[in-house]
């Protein structure tokens, strides 16, 4: 792996609360490796899974999906929703040859602010071991 | 089988203990059961129509095993003055099969040799009972009693309970109810072999009720 | 012609043969046969679930591996010791394919647990509770029964789903058919002692009594059971009781078959009746209610 | 669009002590679409603000993006201060570089830098999508309805109408009052139910602003919130209460006298013409058909003859009438466990062992109450159903059926432990020298005066407390053998009792369910309903304009019941305070011509806000059916979108396209 490699993460997150948690981290200085970027959506609820194909493709390295606890969704059971599909998801990605395991599906509340500090912390040392997703970075270029 | 022991009646284990065992060897129509469930209300004992002699009340007894006392449960007179009637199990609000906690424990009590002196009865007539189907298939009355007497008789020394019934004997028989010969199967071998892969410990069951005194002298 | 398979227990086949002669005869004008399990085992009762569930399960297995083997629908096993162990049994194989599996092996033959087990009441039901009303020839009106259950005929009750567990009226519908009268009283459920009548006589003594007592109390001139132990406990033992207590209970204890008999016109004899401990000289009419009691609170 | 102006905050140090902010911003302004890029020392400041608004118009921005803190922190002050510039406030977004990166990250660091402006460029491809929207306008009835007339309802109801709402009251019984009219005294207090209560009760019938409609139901409910159509059927009562004087002459000369009062829980009998009690609001009488003998036999017809002002109507029929209503205030109570009873559902299964119903002297918790109350069927002496005769010996037993997994009810109903040492207090206080005794399982007394009022009973008025259940109840000679233990000693205890009252458990009143599915609320697996949020909305539902208050929603007693009655009158006046209701414009959308009518998104929609709709030429043909989103109820969740197969559904600012190039813009 190149010394220099630094993981592109995109993390789709809820408004209620992981976003949430991720400013708490920040009130309360938790840091981080910068390597993710957050992109705020009313509820994870609102993730197609087409979605993290597209970042994939685009080039991001991992994603992540975090919201809600279950039973703590802002709008009753989007995130339970968006759980369910994933599941069903997942498979389809697996038969697809999508190596699934640079896709973190996780549940953090807003006064989680640590959690998310070492869930951030965590996948970026993983990625960074596990290297560019260059194969599927390369499929997309061919066919763009 | 697994085997059963005190040791599995441990803090984590002592759930799926019960319930393991009866799935395992069972199936599930024999209400597993969580002593866990049970909250103490007291409903199996305010029903137990035993309950006057006991020692332990039922709900005691399922205190003692949510509470990891399985010893002094097993070493109770309650268990054994269990008529097991099955009217704590049916009223139950928890649906704690409390009947079947109480067999458990009989079972387990009897391989531990934690049988109290003055209930030991109960064991040498269930022995004798289970003795004599073992080998005729069929329990043979005449056979049975005279077992239970004179095993009775070799624990307790009790002349009087060792008479007791022998006034009954000629009044059943005047009646035609009391058969000399008693009835057996025809497949005896199947009887034993059947007997052999459930209790392969018990082997020589017949006599394992003889030595049973060994464990009560501790135990009362 | 209607016909059942028939597994009588080791009880039927000892002490309680009274109880057979009654079934029989009873079952005989109705036009009703049964055909006896070839090579019955003992269910393993009380003691069995004592000392070793497996065997608790193994020995009523083998049975329902015989009536399946011989292809029986029913059986009827009027022993509700008997009938429950066998139920329960049924149950719990009839969901779970591999105690079948295992049990098949144990038994040495394969079984379902597909076959149903009637107690004397559902044989009655079965028969038609109509029809035997039609048969009736002896209208059993100097008959004020107080029907005593005990505890395994509705016990546990998911499992035998037979009756009210707690106010049970079956076997008042097949007396009232029978043009008797039954009481209203409390000890309809209770547990006379059952199986521990030889180890346990004490306590077996003050529960029947307490069972004859209400019964009385309640103006029954006999009591009437489905249960080779509750008779034994009631009517064998009650000259203990009567010593034990100082009291002279003088209550009859029928069998529900005897009492069916009776109606249809069979003789007492022939029904058995004349082996019980308590008897009445046929034709006699029972006595109603007070019995007299020595010690009552 | 393409003339976006961003401004980046320094946040004092906050965000400058991170980056060198004049190649931050040169950066910026070199990402596609930025007419401009400006930094300044604190942007949410007025000076800040005035910036912007200056730079809005000097160079005709289209849409901005303020780079600071937060949106959760200032979007609504750079919205606000956009607005003040003539921007529409839905083209201006936040890019988060404080929170989320300034303060997580190592400052000057390549990576930090790289950062901030790769949040920013997806602000702008973010932004420079948004369309001018403008909040939704939902027109608001201010007209309440009220279901269900017990304690809760009336206070939901007073206080509404108090405030100048119009309520509609809707009682399925002949007279509001609930369980409450019938209660003896209240813990813990022992004030008289009927005297606190029929005061309210009054007040609600001559109230102008509450229209009651008495013996009747809710048949349907259409619409949305602020908009709801009510269809209310009015039971034939065969007395016209618009005429009727209420002299009551009829109720005295009617021969009839065999149906069990319903009032009385069955201890008494009522005519077939009757006032359920003398307190009723309407105080106006009902006949029943199925014990009068007009309607059985056609015969007496009395009181037809005696009623002067021509009231009686045997040919009276159904009424369906509607109403418009804004809001909805579910107030439906409870039911009793029906001991030993045939159970609707055979996971309720009765209690067998205790004779209820097969010993007169076996009685519930309610129908003591009658038997305590000063109008009850005894006037108030407590006297035993089965012979009159005043008890001697009363048990009570606790938690029948509450608290009893094997039948069906696993929770407790909290209010049994608290009339129960009621009971034994009032018993004692009419008879001197009687004795209670209870059979308990724990002591819930958690309340203001709660604790102390039991100790009372057991201390003060000599309650006997056993800490067990009662296994067998039978009567012999005349007493009930009440079987029960006493844990705490260890042993079974017998009583000889003459009277035996159960506390049954509370269930949500026959019927709830299927209002529930009218209104779609949601409710658990016993049928009570559900509240929105447990903490934050306790009164509130899923459904907007759905409010829910008393044992509907879980058993409770009546200073609960009031409370959470006024905390929902007073959500009704929050939504009644406005002329209108506005609600954030960022909701979905159908594109109806593409949508494949799967209806997934109908089902997933968890604020039921998605119907299905029927597109039909002019001439009325049906062309097509479609999904169509009713925005005066979407929350903007878009889980809709993430379900749509054919991509039909979008969500305003984040739409498809929007989270697309936003990726993009990231990355």
């Amino acid at each position: 792996m190149s010394e220099d490699f630094e993981p592109k993460i995109v993390a789709f997150v809820c408004n209620w609360c992981t976003y949430l948690a991720a400013d708490l981290a920040g009130t309360n200085r938790l840091e981080y490796p910068p390597n993710v970027r957050i992109l705020r959506l009313p509820c994870t609820g609102r993730v197609d899974f087409n979605l993290i194909i597209k970042a994939l493709e685009m080039g991001a390295d991992a994603v992540v999906v975090s919201g809600c606890h279950p039973g703590d969704c802002h709008y009753t059971a989007g995130n339970y929703h968006a759980r369910r599909r994933w599941i069903l998801f997942r498979e389809l990605l697996e038969t697809m040859g999508v190596e699934t395991d640079r896709i973190f599906f996780s549940w953090i509340s807003a006064a989680e602010s640590k959690k998310w500090q070492q869930m951030i912390t965590e996948i970026t040392d993983q990625i960074r071991e596990m290297g560019p997703y260059q194969a599927y970075h390369e499929i997309s270029e061919a066919t763009a | 089988m697994p085997r059963l022991g005190v040791q599995a009646f441990s803090a984590i284990e002592r759930q799926s203990w019960i319930t393991m065992d009866h799935e395992e060897s069972m199936g599930s129509a024999f209400a597993a059961t969580s002593v866990e469930n049970c909250y103490q209300c007291g409903k199996c004992t305010a029903g137990c129509p035993a309950s006057d002699e006991m020692d332990f009340m039922p709900n005691q007894i399922l205190r003692l095993v949510q509470t990891d006392d399985v010893d002094r449960a097993m070493r109770s007179r309650a268990i054994w003055l269990c008529v097991s009637c099955l009217t704590c199990t049916t009223r139950c609000p928890q649906s704690v099969d409390c009947a079947g906690v109480m067999d458990v424990l009989r079972e387990m009590a009897a391989e531990q040799k934690t049988v109290p002196a003055d209930v030991q009865r109960v064991l040498v007539f269930q022995r004798a009972f289970l003795d004599n189907i073992r080998r005729h298939g069929r329990t043979n009355e005449v056979e049975l009693i005279m077992q239970f007497k004179t095993l009775g008789f070799l624990k307790d020394r009790n002349i009087r309970l060792l008479m007791k019934d022998a006034l009954l004997a000629p009044k059943l028989m005047q009646r035609g109810k009391f058969h000399l010969r008693g009835e057996s199967v025809r497949d005896r071998a199947v009887v034993r072999r059947i007997f052999d892969r459930c209790m392969p410990n018990a082997g020589k069951a017949r006599m394992a009720a003889a030595d049973e005194g060994s464990g009560s002298e501790e135990a009362v | 012609m209607m016909e059942f398979g028939y597994y009588p227990g080791c009880a039927l086949h000892g002490s309680s043969n009274d109880y057979e002669q009654s079934v029989q005869a009873c079952l005989k004008p109705l036009g009703v046969g049964l055909k006896e399990l070839d090579d019955w085992l003992c269910c393993g009762a009380t003691a069995a679930h004592t000392l070793n569930h497996m065997l608790a399960v193994s020995l009523p297995a083998r049975n329902l591996a015989l009536a399946e083997r011989d292809g029986f629908a029913d059986v009827f096993a009027p022993c509700p010791m008997c009938s429950m162990e066998l139920i329960k049994v049924n149950r719990a194989l009839d969901g779970n394919p591999e105690l079948r599996k295992r049990v098949s092996e144990i038994v040495e033959l394969p079984v379902e647990g597909k076959t149903q087990i009637l107690n004397l009441i559902q044989v009655f039901q079965k028969i038609g509770v109509d029809q035997i009303r039609a048969a009736v020839k002896k209208p059993l009106s100097h008959v004020k029964a107080a029907c005593y259950y005990g505890c395994l005929l509705t016990r546990p009750p998911d499992t035998l789903q037979f009756d009210d567990p707690e106010h049970p009226r079956s076997m008042e519908t097949v007396l009232e058919a029978l043009g008797a009268s039954t009481v209203a009283w409390n000890y309809a459920t209770e547990c006379c002692g059952a199986g521990l009548t030889m180890a346990r006589e004490e306590l077996v003594c003050e529960l029947s009594h307490r069972i004859l007592t209400n019964a009385a109390a309640h103006g029954a001139n006999c009591l009437v059971v489905a249960c080779p132990m509750c008779h034994t406990n009631l009517d064998m033992k009650q000259a203990d009781i009567d010593r034990r207590y100082g009291v002279h209970h003088d209550m009859v204890v029928y069998y529900l078959s005897d009492l069916v008999g009776m109606a249809l016109g069979v003789d007492e004899t022939e029904l058995g009746v004349n082996k019980h401990f308590v008897v009445r000289q046929a034709g006699q009419p029972l006595e109603s209610g007070a019995t007299q009691t020595a010690e009552m609170q | 669009m393409g003339r976006i102006g961003v401004f980046i905050c320094w946040c004092g140090e906050n965000i400058a002590r991170a980056f060198d902010m004049d190649e931050l911003t040169e950066a910026v302004a070199e990402i596609p679409g930025v007419r401009c890029a400006i930094d300044y020392k604190y942007m949410c400041s007025e000076p800040g603000q005035a910036l912007i608004r200056e730079k809005i118009r000097s160079e005709k921005l289209e849409a901005i993006v303020v780079a600071s803190c937060s949106p959760h922190m200032h979007l609504k002050t750079f919205r606000a201060a956009a607005q003040a510039a003539g921007l529409n406030p839905y083209l201006v977004e936040m890019a988060n570089i404080r929170e989320q990166c300034s303060w997580v990250h190592e400052p000057y660091e390549d990576e930090t830098v790289a950062k901030a402006v790769s949040i920013i460029r997806m602000t702008v491809q973010k932004v420079l999508r948004n369309r001018a929207l403008e909040p939704i306008h939902v027109p608001l009835t201010k007209r309440a309805l009220v279901v269900g007339g017990g304690v809760a309802g009336i206070q939901a109801s007073l206080d509404l109408a108090d405030s100048g709402y119009e309520v509609v009251l809707v009682e399925r019984e002949p007279s509001i009052g609930g369980k409450m009219a019938g209660l003896s005294e209240t813990f813990p207090t022992l004030d008289c139910s009927q005297c606190i209560l029929t005061p309210r009760m009054v007040e609600v019938g001559q109230h102008p602003n509450i229209r009651l409609y008495t013996y009747s139901e809710v048949e349907s409910v259409e619409g949305f919130v602020g908009n709801f159509t009510i269809t209310i059927r009015q039971k034939a009562r065969y007395v016209d209460i618009a005429k009727c004087t209420g002299c009551l002459e009829c109720w005295n000369r009617c021969p009839s006298r065999e149906a069990p009062s319903e009032f009385d829980y069955g201890l008494t009998k009522r005519k077939a013409i009757y006032v359920p009690f003398p307190q009723a609001v309407p105080a106006r009488p009902i006949i029943d058909l199925n014990s009068c003998a007009k309607f059985l036999r056609n015969e007496c017809g009395t009181c037809l003859k005696v009623c002067e002002a021509k009231a009686i109507n045997f040919d009276d029929q159904d009424k369906v009438v509607t109403e418009q209503v804004g809001a909805i205030v579910v107030a439906t109570g409870y039911r009793m466990y029906d001991i030993g009873r045939e159970q609707e559902n055979a996971k309720y299964t009765g209690y067998g062992e205790y004779g209820y119903g097969q010993y007169k002297d076996v009685i519930d918790s309610l129908q003591f109450e009658r038997l305590l109350s000063a109008s009850g069927p005894t006037g108030g002496e407590v006297k035993r159903p089965s012979d009159g005769a005043v008890p001697k010996k009363v048990v009570f037993i606790a938690c029948v059926g509450s608290r009893d997994n094997a039948k069906g009810i696993p929770y407790c109903s909290k209010i049994c432990c608290m009339y129960t040492a009621k009971h034994t207090m009032l018993y004692k206080h009419k008879v001197h020298d009687g004795q209670a005794y209870v059979f308990y399982m724990d002591i819930r007394a958690g309340g203001k005066g709660y604790e102390e009022f039991v100790r009372r009973a057991i201390e003060k008025d000599g309650a006997r407390y056993y800490r067990g259940r009662v296994s067998k109840i039978t009567e012999e000679n005349g007493k009930l053998i009440v079987r029960g233990a006493d844990t705490l000693t260890g042993a079974p205890v017998a009583v000889e009792a003459d009277l035996v009252v159960l506390a049954a458990a509370m269930r949500p009143a026959i019927g709830v369910l299927e209002l529930a599915q009218k209104i779609k609320l949601g409710y658990d697996e016993f049928g009570f309903l559900s509240e929105s949020h447990p903490k934050l909305r306790p009164v509130e539902t899923n459904t907007a304009g759905v409010y829910i208050c008393g044992a509907c929603h879980a058993p409770k007693d009546i200073p609960e019941a009031v409370a959470q009655a006024s905390a929902a009158a007073g959500k009704v006046q929050v939504l009644f305070s406005k002329g209108e209701l506005t609600r954030e414009p960022e909701v979905a959308s159908v594109n109806e011509q593409a949508c494949a009518a799967c209806f997934a998104c109908v089902r997933t929609c968890p604020y039921l806000a998605i119907d299905k709709a029927e597109i039909r030429d002019r001439q009325g043909n049906l062309l097509k059916m479609t999904a169509r989103v009713n925005p005066s109820l979407c929350m903007g969740c878009g889980t809709c979108v993430a379900v749509c197969p054919s991509k039909s559904v979008d969500l305003e600012g984040f739409s498809e396209e929007q989270i697309y190039e936003m990726v993009n813009g990231l990355i």
